[in-house]
């Protein structure tokens, strides 16, 4: 690597951050003025970060290191090799996926290494609900289907030939649009979350742990976006892309804003319902097409 | 109603019998499959006691040894006919080695060692090594609370 | 194309380890929990008690050692799966992956937990008819289990990769089936119950990538 | 020492090394090392920039009873 590439690098992880960041203030933004609220400015989430990258910390007793240090860092590198692998180098979709399932680990980590009850009730519902996974698996292998190929460049490349495959594959357009409803702050699906136990897995891990978190947060979001965008527009640019993305995060956030925190129960079992139309679908298309 | 439905499913207690309830579903589909044998096989079977008093190894005699990847032919047969001195030494003595006890793969006849698919031999037996590790650990602390 | 380019091959007779790009990531991703669940100390779970103080439960030592190798063997077995290209071969690595799991948590003194922990290992052992079925009817019917081969033959597999599918499904306790699992992750020692989510996650991912393959 | 500011320089230490190591390698192993690079360096850095801590008892931290 030499440094013209690294400086691309760079400008790519400070992009996604600054988008993701924006994109996530503007989300709670849109939500406050559907409930009648004026809501923060659309920085917010921005000046959350820094906030939190300067505060004090300490280790609580009960935590388990270096588990409990090691799941912020992970957090970030998980996000940022979905990024380069994604954006940069335009690889494999399965990758990505099995790095968006590692997201599930820094979660059940998290909530499990600090000891603390809030934090091991957001881990078990982190287990719980990693039946949202399932859906991605059937959209994943419908892609494959029709496209013949899971790298992300082939797949654009198809659809510049052929048309956006949302067209072709709405059901799973649709769950991979549940996916990331299910990814934003205050989503109906958000039981990980849950205001009902604190803060769910974040509880224990405050200051500059919260910060590193907040930050892996918000590129997840942007390569999320990002991936949707490719796989099911077709546009892989990242200055392209980013009127879809806002108007993804409008949609996203009037559906948050208007819809309540589903029983942990309820919300696993209504993921698993879109799972198995989705797998019907993908049964369909094997044995028929 | 259909929340009724939903918390029903997941109590923990019900998930054996809906995993065999969707396995019995499934199965019943596959009676309708079409299922058959291909000829051209890689690990092909003897005739039914076409080796019985011909070879003291009899069920596990593998005259014919093929290789998936011919590039690694040449080390197929070395490892093949790998047997202890031991068994070597039971072998000349009777026709009947194969079905003895002492023939089963951890026993004498060092099928362990045989080349072409050692991997699955090794994780069998550790399988069993596992298993046999969490009885054993079970039974020592079963008065510990 | 499906896992990116591959770097190297690793033969062991007709049992072949590849290197690819998916599969070098799901491997050092393994490598890497087994050697940090090797490193940290469990946590030390706080509990309410009914009257006085609040309780710190420790794990003892005797305990701590059982699990932590059962945790070891579950990251070795997850890290060799990502790697095998042979689909019997796979299937034992799955069956080696369940049990361990079971043994996390078989040390833990706790009801619910052990309930939970026997109820998944019923599942496991159910699970173990569909996937070694579905190899079998693989290998009666095309000749071969390696997965490279497989690739290049394009015979209808679609029955047995549903029971592969299914029997993956039970072993690892994946989502509809999750129920059981959930239970069980309240125990305590957190890097080792981490390791049973870790190595059902990659295998799912695996076990997809298989079945798009063949 | 407290054992933040350990973990802190154990982070930068690595964060360094793959920051040199990043440009003598290429290709996918390069970007392995800048994945390693930067949350390590935002750990190591960020630990000593933090105000020290006013709790009086360091590590208890404040759910139920501590």
């Amino acid at each position: 690597m030499d440094f013209n590439e690294f400086f691309y690098l760079i400008n790519l992880t400070v992009y996604a951050f600054l988008i993701g960041s924006l994109l996530l203030g503007l989300h709670r933004k849109i939500m406050a003025k559907i409930q009648l609220r004026p809501g923060p400015p659309i920085i917010q989430y921005l000046l959350h970060t820094l906030k939190f990258y300067f505060k004090e910390i300490t280790f609580p007793i009960t935590a388990g290191n270096p588990l409990y240090i090691f799941m912020p860092i992970l957090q970030i590198i998980v996000w940022l090799s979905a990024l380069i692998l994604a954006v940069k180098l335009e690889s494999s979709l399965l990758i990505i996926i099995g790095l968006y399932v590692l997201q599930k680990i820094v979660e059940h980590g998290c909530g499990l290494s600090s000891g603390s009850p809030y934090g091991k009730l957001g881990g078990v519902r982190s287990v719980f609900s990693a039946a949202a996974e399932i859906p991605l698996f059937a959209v994943v292998s419908t892609v494959y289907i029709v496209t013949n190929s899971l790298i992300i460049s082939d797949i654009v490349s198809y659809q510049q030939i052929h048309g956006p495959l949302i067209l072709k594959l709405p059901i799973s357009a649709f769950a991979f649009f549940i996916l990331l409803v299910s990814k934003a702050p205050n989503s109906p699906f958000g039981i990980v979350k849950g205001k009902d136990i604190v803060s769910g897995y974040l509880t224990e891990h405050f200051g500059l742990l919260a910060g590193l978190i907040y930050i892996g947060d918000a590129i997840a979001y942007f390569v999320l976006l990002w991936l949707f965008i490719a796989i099911f527009l077709g546009i892989s640019n990242i200055f392209l892309a980013l009127p879809f993305m806002i108007l993804i995060t409008f949609i996203i956030s009037i559906i948050n804003g208007l819809t309540p925190l589903l029983a942990p129960h309820h919300s696993v079992m209504l993921q698993i319902t879109i799972a198995i139309v989705v797998l019907l679908d993908l049964l369909h298309r094997v044995i028929f097409l | 109603m259909i929340g009724k439905i939903w918390n029903y499913l997941s109590k923990p207690e019900l998930v054996p019998r809906l995993f065999a309830i969707t396995l019995a579903i499934v199965f019943i589909f596959g009676l309708f499959w079409p299922i058959y044998k291909d000829n051209n096989q890689l690990y092909p079977k003897p005739e039914y006691h076409s080796q019985a008093l011909k070879t003291p190894l009899a069920p596990y005699d593998r005259s014919i040894v093929k290789a998936q990847y011919p590039q690694y032919l040449p080390d197929l047969g070395k490892i093949t006919s790998y047997l202890t001195p031991i068994a070597i030494f039971i072998k000349d003595r009777t026709l009947f080695f194969g079905t003895t006890i002492v023939s089963t793969p951890g026993g004498i006849l060092d099928e362990i060692l045989y080349y072409t698919r050692g991997m699955d031999t090794v994780l069998e037996s550790s399988i069993l090594l596992v298993a046999f590790i969490i009885f054993t650990w079970l039974y020592w602390n079963r008065e510990r609370d | 194309m499906i896992d990116g380019g591959i770097f190297g091959i690793v033969p062991f007779g007709d049992i072949i380890f590849k290197y690819s790009m998916f599969s070098t990531i799901g491997f050092v991703i393994a490598i890497t929990f087994t050697i940090l669940v090797y490193l940290t100390k469990p946590e030390k779970q706080l509990e309410a008690q009914k009257f006085g103080e609040d309780k710190l439960i420790d794990i003892p030592l005797h305990e701590l050692k059982n699990r932590r190798y059962m945790a070891i063997v579950c990251g070795i077995a997850t890290a060799g799966a990502m790697l095998t290209q042979d689909i019997f071969d796979f299937a034992l690595f799955l069956t080696l992956v369940g049990i361990a799991n079971i043994g996390i948590v078989s040390a833990v003194k706790r009801e619910h937990v052990l309930n939970a922990s026997f109820q998944y290992g019923l599942t496991s052992i159910i699970a173990t008819l569909p996937l070694f079925g579905a190899s079998a009817l693989i290998l009666a019917k095309t000749g071969t289990l390696s997965i490279l081969e497989l690739h290049h033959l394009n015979k209808n597999l679609l029955f047995e990769k549903i029971l592969y599918g299914l029997g993956m499904a039970g072993e690892t306790g994946v989502a509809p089936y999750y129920a059981a699992k959930a239970e069980m992750f309240r125990a305590p020692g957190s890097p080792y119950i981490l390791m049973i989510h870790l190595s059902s996650l990659l295998l799912i991912v695996r076990t997809v990538e298989i079945l798009l393959t063949i | 020492m407290d054992i933040e500011k350990k973990v802190g320089i154990v982070c930068l230490i690595i964060g360094m090394l793959s920051f040199i190591l990043m440009f003598i390698t290429n290709g996918l192993i390069s970007y392995l090392f800048y994945i390693l690079f930067v949350p390590n360096i935002l750990y190591g850095v960020g630990i000593f920039i933090v105000p020290k801590t006013r709790r009086k008892k360091l590590g208890k931290i404040p759910f139920r009873g501590y």
